[in-house]
Protein backbone atom coordinates (compact mmCIF):
# COMPACT_ATOMS: atom_id res chain seq x y z
CA UNK A 1 0.00 0.00 0.00
CA UNK A 2 1.24 3.39 -1.42
CA UNK A 3 0.42 6.92 -0.58
CA UNK A 4 1.98 10.15 -2.06
CA UNK A 5 1.44 13.80 -2.59
CA UNK A 6 3.90 15.81 -4.73
CA UNK A 7 4.10 19.13 -6.45
CA UNK A 8 4.64 18.17 -10.17
CA UNK A 9 3.92 16.68 -13.56
CA UNK A 10 1.81 13.26 -13.06
CA UNK A 11 2.11 10.61 -15.16
CA UNK A 12 -0.66 8.36 -13.68
CA UNK A 13 -0.48 5.01 -15.87
CA UNK A 14 3.69 5.25 -15.37
CA UNK A 15 3.20 5.50 -12.07
CA UNK A 16 0.73 2.44 -11.21
CA UNK A 17 2.89 0.25 -14.00
CA UNK A 18 6.18 1.09 -11.54
CA UNK A 19 4.68 0.63 -8.40
CA UNK A 20 2.80 -2.85 -9.71
CA UNK A 21 6.50 -4.11 -11.06
CA UNK A 22 8.31 -2.92 -7.97
CA UNK A 23 6.04 -5.49 -5.62
CA UNK A 24 7.16 -8.98 -7.15
CA UNK A 25 4.81 -10.64 -4.26
CA UNK A 26 1.92 -9.59 -6.40
CA UNK A 27 2.81 -11.18 -9.59
CA UNK A 28 0.84 -14.29 -10.84
CA UNK A 29 -1.78 -14.05 -7.59
CA UNK A 30 -3.89 -10.79 -8.81
CA UNK A 31 -7.01 -11.00 -11.11
CA UNK A 32 -8.05 -7.74 -11.26
CA UNK A 33 -6.72 -3.62 -10.89
CA UNK A 34 -9.27 -0.91 -11.04
CA UNK A 35 -7.26 1.98 -11.69
CA UNK A 36 -9.28 5.70 -11.68
CA UNK A 37 -7.74 8.84 -13.25
CA UNK A 38 -8.63 12.45 -12.40
CA UNK A 39 -7.53 14.83 -15.30
CA UNK A 40 -8.34 18.17 -14.96
CA UNK A 41 -11.16 19.73 -17.24
CA UNK A 42 -11.36 23.06 -19.22
CA UNK A 43 -14.12 23.82 -18.11
CA UNK A 44 -16.45 24.00 -14.63
CA UNK A 45 -19.29 25.33 -13.30
CA UNK A 46 -20.35 26.45 -16.95
CA UNK A 47 -16.76 28.49 -17.89
CA UNK A 48 -13.91 28.20 -18.85
CA UNK A 49 -10.73 27.19 -16.59
CA UNK A 50 -7.30 27.90 -18.21
CA UNK A 51 -5.34 27.12 -15.09
CA UNK A 52 -5.62 25.98 -11.38
CA UNK A 53 -3.59 25.86 -8.32
CA UNK A 54 -4.33 22.45 -5.56
CA UNK A 55 -3.11 23.45 -2.22
CA UNK A 56 -3.39 20.86 0.57
CA UNK A 57 -2.61 20.57 4.25
CA UNK A 58 1.00 18.71 4.54
CA UNK A 59 0.31 15.57 7.22
CA UNK A 60 -3.24 15.79 7.42
CA UNK A 61 -3.60 15.14 3.88
CA UNK A 62 -1.24 11.80 4.11
CA UNK A 63 -3.14 10.78 6.92
CA UNK A 64 -6.73 10.40 5.28
CA UNK A 65 -4.98 9.11 2.30
CA UNK A 66 -3.34 6.24 4.34
CA UNK A 67 -6.60 5.97 6.60
CA UNK A 68 -9.15 5.51 3.24
CA UNK A 69 -6.70 3.10 1.69
CA UNK A 70 -6.95 1.11 4.91
CA UNK A 71 -10.54 1.27 5.54
CA UNK A 72 -10.57 -0.03 1.94
CA UNK A 73 -8.26 -2.96 2.63
CA UNK A 74 -10.27 -4.09 5.22
CA UNK A 75 -13.63 -3.65 3.85
CA UNK A 76 -12.78 -5.14 0.67
CA UNK A 77 -10.52 -8.76 -0.28
CA UNK A 78 -7.62 -6.11 -1.89
CA UNK A 79 -3.95 -7.39 -2.21
CA UNK A 80 -2.47 -3.82 -2.72
CA UNK A 81 -3.37 -0.50 -3.38
CA UNK A 82 -1.76 2.89 -4.80
CA UNK A 83 -2.65 6.55 -4.40
CA UNK A 84 -0.89 9.41 -5.88
CA UNK A 85 -1.99 13.00 -5.91
CA UNK A 86 -0.80 15.93 -7.30
CA UNK A 87 -0.50 19.78 -5.88
CA UNK A 88 0.08 22.62 -7.46
CA UNK A 89 0.09 24.69 -10.36
CA UNK A 90 -1.95 22.82 -12.99
CA UNK A 91 -3.22 23.49 -16.92
CA UNK A 92 -6.40 21.17 -18.36
CA UNK A 93 -5.60 17.92 -19.74
CA UNK A 94 -3.25 17.60 -16.38
CA UNK A 95 -4.06 14.37 -14.48
CA UNK A 96 -4.54 15.22 -11.20
CA UNK A 97 -5.17 11.94 -9.00
CA UNK A 98 -4.44 8.38 -9.89
CA UNK A 99 -5.73 5.86 -7.51
CA UNK A 100 -5.09 1.82 -8.51
CA UNK A 101 -6.43 -1.61 -6.44
CA UNK A 102 -5.24 -5.01 -6.97
CA UNK A 103 -7.30 -7.83 -6.43
CA UNK A 104 -8.18 -11.26 -6.82
CA UNK A 105 -11.46 -10.25 -8.45
CA UNK A 106 -13.20 -7.76 -10.18
CA UNK A 107 -15.83 -6.98 -7.65
CA UNK A 108 -13.32 -6.37 -4.92
CA UNK A 109 -10.92 -4.24 -6.87
CA UNK A 110 -13.85 -1.93 -8.47
CA UNK A 111 -15.47 -1.63 -5.39
CA UNK A 112 -12.55 -0.49 -3.21
CA UNK A 113 -10.97 1.74 -5.98
CA UNK A 114 -14.62 3.80 -6.18
CA UNK A 115 -14.35 3.57 -2.02
CA UNK A 116 -11.26 5.42 -1.86
CA UNK A 117 -11.77 8.02 -4.81
CA UNK A 118 -14.97 8.81 -3.26
CA UNK A 119 -13.64 8.84 0.53
CA UNK A 120 -10.33 10.91 -1.08
CA UNK A 121 -13.14 13.75 -2.14
CA UNK A 122 -14.81 14.26 0.93
CA UNK A 123 -12.22 13.61 3.37
CA UNK A 124 -8.74 14.67 2.55
CA UNK A 125 -8.09 18.28 2.67
CA UNK A 126 -7.66 19.55 -1.07
CA UNK A 127 -8.71 22.70 -2.34
CA UNK A 128 -8.68 23.86 -6.02
CA UNK A 129 -8.39 27.60 -7.06
CA UNK A 130 -8.83 27.80 -10.60
CA UNK A 131 -8.28 30.75 -12.85
CA UNK A 132 -11.41 32.15 -15.33
CA UNK A 133 -12.14 34.33 -17.16
CA UNK A 134 -11.91 37.64 -15.28
CA UNK A 135 -9.65 36.29 -12.32
CA UNK A 136 -9.67 33.20 -9.66
CA UNK A 137 -12.23 31.81 -8.03
CA UNK A 138 -12.00 28.68 -5.21
CA UNK A 139 -13.91 25.71 -6.30
CA UNK A 140 -16.64 25.41 -3.51
CA UNK A 141 -17.88 21.96 -4.13
CA UNK A 142 -16.85 18.55 -5.81
CA UNK A 143 -17.78 18.50 -9.88
CA UNK A 144 -18.28 14.45 -9.68
CA UNK B 1 2.88 26.16 25.17
CA UNK B 2 -0.20 27.14 23.27
CA UNK B 3 -2.25 26.56 20.56
CA UNK B 4 -1.15 26.62 17.14
CA UNK B 5 -4.06 27.24 14.67
CA UNK B 6 -3.93 27.01 10.64
CA UNK B 7 -5.86 28.87 8.19
CA UNK B 8 -6.02 27.41 4.36
CA UNK B 9 -7.43 28.05 1.15
CA UNK B 10 -10.38 30.36 1.13
CA UNK B 11 -10.30 30.63 5.21
CA UNK B 12 -6.88 31.95 4.85
CA UNK B 13 -8.05 34.47 2.18
CA UNK B 14 -10.75 35.65 4.34
CA UNK B 15 -8.71 35.61 7.84
CA UNK B 16 -5.52 37.13 6.04
CA UNK B 17 -3.12 34.78 7.54
CA UNK B 18 -1.70 31.60 7.14
CA UNK B 19 -1.39 30.33 10.73
CA UNK B 20 -1.54 32.03 13.88
CA UNK B 21 -0.63 30.91 17.85
CA UNK B 22 -3.05 31.36 21.07
CA UNK B 23 -2.43 30.82 24.97
CA UNK B 24 -4.96 28.54 25.81
CA UNK B 25 -6.28 31.07 28.92
CA UNK B 26 -9.88 30.55 28.84
CA UNK B 27 -10.37 28.64 25.71
CA UNK B 28 -12.36 25.55 25.72
CA UNK B 29 -13.36 24.49 21.73
CA UNK B 30 -12.13 24.95 18.53
CA UNK B 31 -15.04 27.83 18.03
CA UNK B 32 -13.23 29.97 20.86
CA UNK B 33 -10.08 29.64 19.06
CA UNK B 34 -11.88 31.44 15.86
CA UNK B 35 -13.20 34.18 18.03
CA UNK B 36 -10.01 35.15 19.30
CA UNK B 37 -7.59 34.96 16.59
CA UNK B 38 -10.01 36.66 14.00
CA UNK B 39 -12.12 39.43 13.99
CA UNK B 40 -14.88 37.86 11.10
CA UNK B 41 -17.81 35.30 11.34
CA UNK B 42 -16.84 31.55 10.67
CA UNK B 43 -18.27 31.06 7.27
CA UNK B 44 -21.34 28.25 7.85
CA UNK B 45 -19.94 25.03 6.21
CA UNK B 46 -16.22 25.82 7.50
CA UNK B 47 -14.83 22.55 8.65
CA UNK B 48 -12.65 22.34 11.75
CA UNK B 49 -9.52 19.73 12.17
CA UNK B 50 -7.72 19.24 15.33
CA UNK B 51 -4.55 17.68 15.63
CA UNK B 52 -5.12 16.64 11.85
CA UNK B 53 -8.21 14.54 12.62
CA UNK B 54 -11.89 16.44 11.39
CA UNK B 55 -13.55 17.52 14.13
CA UNK B 56 -16.38 19.37 15.39
CA UNK B 57 -16.61 23.39 16.35
CA UNK B 58 -17.57 22.75 20.06
CA UNK B 59 -14.89 19.82 20.70
CA UNK B 60 -12.78 20.79 23.33
CA UNK B 61 -9.00 22.05 22.83
CA UNK B 62 -5.85 21.62 25.12
CA UNK B 63 -2.40 23.31 25.38
CA UNK B 64 -0.20 21.67 22.49
CA UNK B 65 -3.02 21.05 20.19
CA UNK B 66 -2.78 22.22 16.21
CA UNK B 67 -6.41 23.63 15.13
CA UNK B 68 -7.22 24.15 11.75
CA UNK B 69 -10.15 25.84 9.29
CA UNK B 70 -10.79 24.47 5.98
CA UNK B 71 -13.03 25.49 3.73
CA UNK B 72 -14.93 22.51 2.46
CA UNK B 73 -12.59 19.97 0.45
CA UNK B 74 -12.57 19.72 -3.30
CA UNK B 75 -9.64 17.49 -4.20
CA UNK B 76 -9.12 14.06 -6.45
CA UNK C 1 -14.49 3.51 -29.36
CA UNK C 2 -12.18 0.82 -30.25
CA UNK C 3 -12.30 -2.42 -29.66
CA UNK C 4 -9.56 -5.08 -30.58
CA UNK C 5 -8.45 -8.49 -30.41
CA UNK C 6 -5.21 -10.15 -30.83
CA UNK C 7 -2.54 -12.49 -30.41
CA UNK C 8 0.19 -11.43 -28.81
CA UNK C 9 1.45 -9.15 -26.10
CA UNK C 10 -1.01 -6.79 -24.42
CA UNK C 11 0.74 -3.71 -22.16
CA UNK C 12 -2.66 -2.89 -21.35
CA UNK C 13 -1.99 0.62 -19.66
CA UNK C 14 0.23 1.22 -23.49
CA UNK C 15 -2.84 1.23 -25.02
CA UNK C 16 -4.82 2.72 -22.90
CA UNK C 17 -2.08 6.17 -22.87
CA UNK C 18 -1.64 5.69 -26.64
CA UNK C 19 -5.70 5.43 -27.90
CA UNK C 20 -6.35 8.69 -25.30
CA UNK C 21 -3.09 11.00 -26.71
CA UNK C 22 -4.91 9.54 -30.32
CA UNK C 23 -7.97 11.19 -29.74
CA UNK C 24 -7.31 14.79 -29.77
CA UNK C 25 -10.58 15.74 -29.13
CA UNK C 26 -10.42 14.32 -25.49
CA UNK C 27 -8.21 16.93 -24.85
CA UNK C 28 -8.84 18.76 -21.92
CA UNK C 29 -12.57 17.55 -21.84
CA UNK C 30 -12.50 14.10 -20.04
CA UNK C 31 -12.61 14.63 -16.14
CA UNK C 32 -12.33 11.05 -15.03
CA UNK C 33 -10.61 7.88 -16.64
CA UNK C 34 -11.92 4.43 -15.10
CA UNK C 35 -9.45 1.35 -16.14
CA UNK C 36 -9.79 -2.43 -15.57
CA UNK C 37 -6.87 -4.56 -16.67
CA UNK C 38 -7.98 -8.18 -16.48
CA UNK C 39 -4.88 -10.30 -15.49
CA UNK C 40 -3.96 -14.29 -16.09
CA UNK C 41 -3.46 -15.60 -11.99
CA UNK C 42 -1.38 -18.71 -11.44
CA UNK C 43 -4.01 -20.51 -9.32
CA UNK C 44 -7.66 -21.10 -10.15
CA UNK C 45 -10.23 -23.64 -8.70
CA UNK C 46 -7.61 -24.42 -5.91
CA UNK C 47 -5.22 -25.36 -8.71
CA UNK C 48 -1.72 -24.40 -9.88
CA UNK C 49 -1.90 -22.80 -13.46
CA UNK C 50 1.20 -23.19 -15.52
CA UNK C 51 -0.05 -21.40 -18.51
CA UNK C 52 -3.58 -20.70 -20.65
CA UNK C 53 -4.64 -20.72 -24.26
CA UNK C 54 -7.55 -18.23 -24.89
CA UNK C 55 -9.64 -18.95 -27.81
CA UNK C 56 -12.33 -17.01 -29.48
CA UNK C 57 -14.67 -16.96 -32.08
CA UNK C 58 -13.18 -14.75 -34.53
CA UNK C 59 -16.35 -12.23 -35.81
CA UNK C 60 -18.81 -12.79 -33.47
CA UNK C 61 -16.43 -11.57 -30.55
CA UNK C 62 -16.02 -8.63 -32.45
CA UNK C 63 -19.61 -8.14 -33.04
CA UNK C 64 -20.47 -8.33 -28.77
CA UNK C 65 -17.35 -6.05 -27.69
CA UNK C 66 -18.81 -2.97 -29.97
CA UNK C 67 -22.22 -4.06 -29.12
CA UNK C 68 -21.37 -4.12 -25.25
CA UNK C 69 -19.32 -0.75 -25.98
CA UNK C 70 -22.04 1.27 -27.33
CA UNK C 71 -24.61 -0.07 -24.69
CA UNK C 72 -22.11 1.54 -22.24
CA UNK C 73 -22.32 5.30 -24.47
CA UNK C 74 -25.84 5.00 -24.53
CA UNK C 75 -26.27 3.70 -20.86
CA UNK C 76 -24.20 6.33 -19.09
CA UNK C 77 -22.36 9.78 -20.14
CA UNK C 78 -19.14 8.79 -21.44
CA UNK C 79 -17.15 10.46 -23.83
CA UNK C 80 -15.01 7.10 -24.91
CA UNK C 81 -14.01 3.46 -24.75
CA UNK C 82 -11.38 1.59 -25.17
CA UNK C 83 -11.39 -2.30 -25.16
CA UNK C 84 -8.40 -4.20 -26.04
CA UNK C 85 -8.36 -8.45 -25.43
CA UNK C 86 -6.15 -11.03 -25.98
CA UNK C 87 -5.97 -14.24 -27.27
CA UNK C 88 -3.62 -17.31 -27.94
CA UNK C 89 -0.90 -18.43 -25.78
CA UNK C 90 -0.06 -16.95 -22.00
CA UNK C 91 1.75 -17.38 -18.53
CA UNK C 92 0.55 -15.98 -15.42
CA UNK C 93 1.22 -12.80 -14.65
CA UNK C 94 0.50 -11.87 -18.49
CA UNK C 95 -2.48 -9.38 -19.13
CA UNK C 96 -5.28 -10.58 -20.82
CA UNK C 97 -7.81 -7.74 -21.15
CA UNK C 98 -8.07 -3.81 -20.49
CA UNK C 99 -11.14 -1.76 -20.48
CA UNK C 100 -10.89 1.89 -20.46
CA UNK C 101 -13.50 4.71 -20.25
CA UNK C 102 -13.47 8.42 -20.18
CA UNK C 103 -16.11 10.51 -19.25
CA UNK C 104 -16.53 14.13 -17.59
CA UNK C 105 -16.95 12.43 -14.03
CA UNK C 106 -16.63 9.70 -12.50
CA UNK C 107 -20.04 7.35 -11.59
CA UNK C 108 -20.31 7.57 -15.55
CA UNK C 109 -16.68 6.25 -16.07
CA UNK C 110 -16.75 3.41 -13.13
CA UNK C 111 -20.06 2.25 -13.90
CA UNK C 112 -19.70 1.89 -18.22
CA UNK C 113 -16.40 0.71 -17.25
CA UNK C 114 -17.92 -2.50 -14.96
CA UNK C 115 -20.64 -2.98 -17.25
CA UNK C 116 -18.48 -3.44 -20.09
CA UNK C 117 -15.88 -5.80 -18.22
CA UNK C 118 -19.51 -7.76 -16.64
CA UNK C 119 -21.15 -7.93 -20.11
CA UNK C 120 -17.87 -8.89 -21.99
CA UNK C 121 -17.48 -11.98 -19.29
CA UNK C 122 -20.98 -13.09 -19.67
CA UNK C 123 -21.76 -12.62 -23.78
CA UNK C 124 -18.72 -12.45 -25.81
CA UNK C 125 -17.01 -15.68 -26.59
CA UNK C 126 -13.96 -16.46 -25.33
CA UNK C 127 -12.40 -20.06 -23.70
CA UNK C 128 -10.11 -20.39 -21.73
CA UNK C 129 -7.97 -23.72 -21.69
CA UNK C 130 -5.87 -24.11 -18.49
CA UNK C 131 -2.60 -26.16 -18.20
CA UNK C 132 -2.55 -27.65 -14.55
CA UNK C 133 -0.81 -30.32 -13.30
CA UNK C 134 -1.58 -33.66 -15.14
CA UNK C 135 -2.67 -31.94 -18.53
CA UNK C 136 -5.43 -29.22 -19.66
CA UNK C 137 -8.42 -28.39 -18.76
CA UNK C 138 -10.80 -26.33 -20.24
CA UNK C 139 -11.95 -23.87 -17.72
CA UNK C 140 -15.74 -24.01 -17.00
CA UNK C 141 -16.71 -21.07 -15.55
CA UNK C 142 -15.91 -16.90 -14.97
CA UNK C 143 -13.54 -16.87 -11.49
CA UNK C 144 -14.34 -13.02 -11.48
CA UNK D 1 -26.16 -22.80 -50.59
CA UNK D 2 -25.69 -24.98 -47.53
CA UNK D 3 -25.56 -24.21 -43.47
CA UNK D 4 -22.04 -23.91 -42.34
CA UNK D 5 -21.22 -25.57 -38.92
CA UNK D 6 -19.09 -24.12 -36.14
CA UNK D 7 -17.60 -26.04 -32.76
CA UNK D 8 -15.74 -24.49 -30.66
CA UNK D 9 -13.17 -25.17 -27.22
CA UNK D 10 -15.14 -27.89 -25.68
CA UNK D 11 -17.41 -28.61 -27.72
CA UNK D 12 -15.10 -29.14 -30.88
CA UNK D 13 -13.01 -31.29 -28.57
CA UNK D 14 -15.65 -32.79 -27.83
CA UNK D 15 -17.39 -33.66 -31.11
CA UNK D 16 -14.00 -33.99 -33.11
CA UNK D 17 -14.69 -31.05 -35.63
CA UNK D 18 -14.12 -27.58 -35.43
CA UNK D 19 -16.31 -26.83 -39.12
CA UNK D 20 -18.85 -28.79 -41.24
CA UNK D 21 -21.40 -27.70 -43.45
CA UNK D 22 -25.19 -29.56 -44.02
CA UNK D 23 -27.62 -29.16 -46.72
CA UNK D 24 -30.81 -27.37 -45.26
CA UNK D 25 -33.04 -30.13 -46.28
CA UNK D 26 -35.49 -30.81 -43.49
CA UNK D 27 -33.48 -29.11 -40.96
CA UNK D 28 -35.32 -25.89 -38.78
CA UNK D 29 -34.08 -25.86 -36.22
CA UNK D 30 -30.56 -25.28 -35.03
CA UNK D 31 -30.76 -28.21 -32.45
CA UNK D 32 -32.19 -30.21 -36.00
CA UNK D 33 -27.99 -29.14 -37.12
CA UNK D 34 -26.59 -30.89 -34.20
CA UNK D 35 -28.32 -33.63 -34.23
CA UNK D 36 -28.06 -34.24 -38.04
CA UNK D 37 -23.81 -33.21 -37.59
CA UNK D 38 -23.29 -35.00 -34.53
CA UNK D 39 -23.09 -37.97 -32.91
CA UNK D 40 -23.47 -37.24 -29.27
CA UNK D 41 -25.95 -35.56 -27.34
CA UNK D 42 -25.34 -31.83 -26.49
CA UNK D 43 -24.29 -31.20 -23.73
CA UNK D 44 -26.75 -29.24 -21.17
CA UNK D 45 -24.90 -25.72 -21.33
CA UNK D 46 -24.09 -25.84 -24.70
CA UNK D 47 -24.90 -21.96 -26.26
CA UNK D 48 -26.18 -21.43 -29.98
CA UNK D 49 -24.87 -18.99 -32.07
CA UNK D 50 -26.72 -18.31 -35.32
CA UNK D 51 -24.81 -15.72 -37.97
CA UNK D 52 -22.71 -15.00 -34.93
CA UNK D 53 -25.37 -13.56 -32.53
CA UNK D 54 -27.11 -15.68 -29.44
CA UNK D 55 -29.71 -17.29 -30.50
CA UNK D 56 -31.46 -20.39 -28.68
CA UNK D 57 -31.34 -24.48 -29.44
CA UNK D 58 -35.00 -24.17 -31.10
CA UNK D 59 -34.72 -20.91 -33.65
CA UNK D 60 -35.51 -21.23 -37.21
CA UNK D 61 -32.31 -21.58 -39.20
CA UNK D 62 -32.37 -20.72 -43.20
CA UNK D 63 -29.99 -21.75 -45.83
CA UNK D 64 -26.94 -20.13 -46.21
CA UNK D 65 -26.93 -19.70 -42.00
CA UNK D 66 -23.84 -20.07 -40.07
CA UNK D 67 -24.24 -21.54 -37.01
CA UNK D 68 -22.23 -22.66 -34.32
CA UNK D 69 -22.43 -24.31 -30.73
CA UNK D 70 -20.27 -22.87 -28.05
CA UNK D 71 -19.67 -24.01 -24.31
CA UNK D 72 -20.11 -21.04 -21.47
CA UNK D 73 -18.19 -18.27 -22.31
CA UNK D 74 -14.69 -17.51 -20.38
CA UNK D 75 -13.00 -14.68 -21.45
CA UNK D 76 -12.06 -11.37 -19.66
Amino acid sequence: MEIRVFDGVLDPLAEVSEYEQSKSELAGHFGATSIFVGTMRDRNQGGAVSAMTLEHYPGMTEKYLTRVSEEAAKRWDIMDSLVVHRVGAMLPNDPIVVVAVWSAHRDDAFKACRYIIDELKTRAPFWKKEMVDGGERWVSQDSG
Amino acid sequence: MSISVKYFASVRDLVGKAEDAVDCGDIRSANDVWVQTTSVVMPPNTLVAINQEHARGGDRVRDGDEVAFLPPVTGG
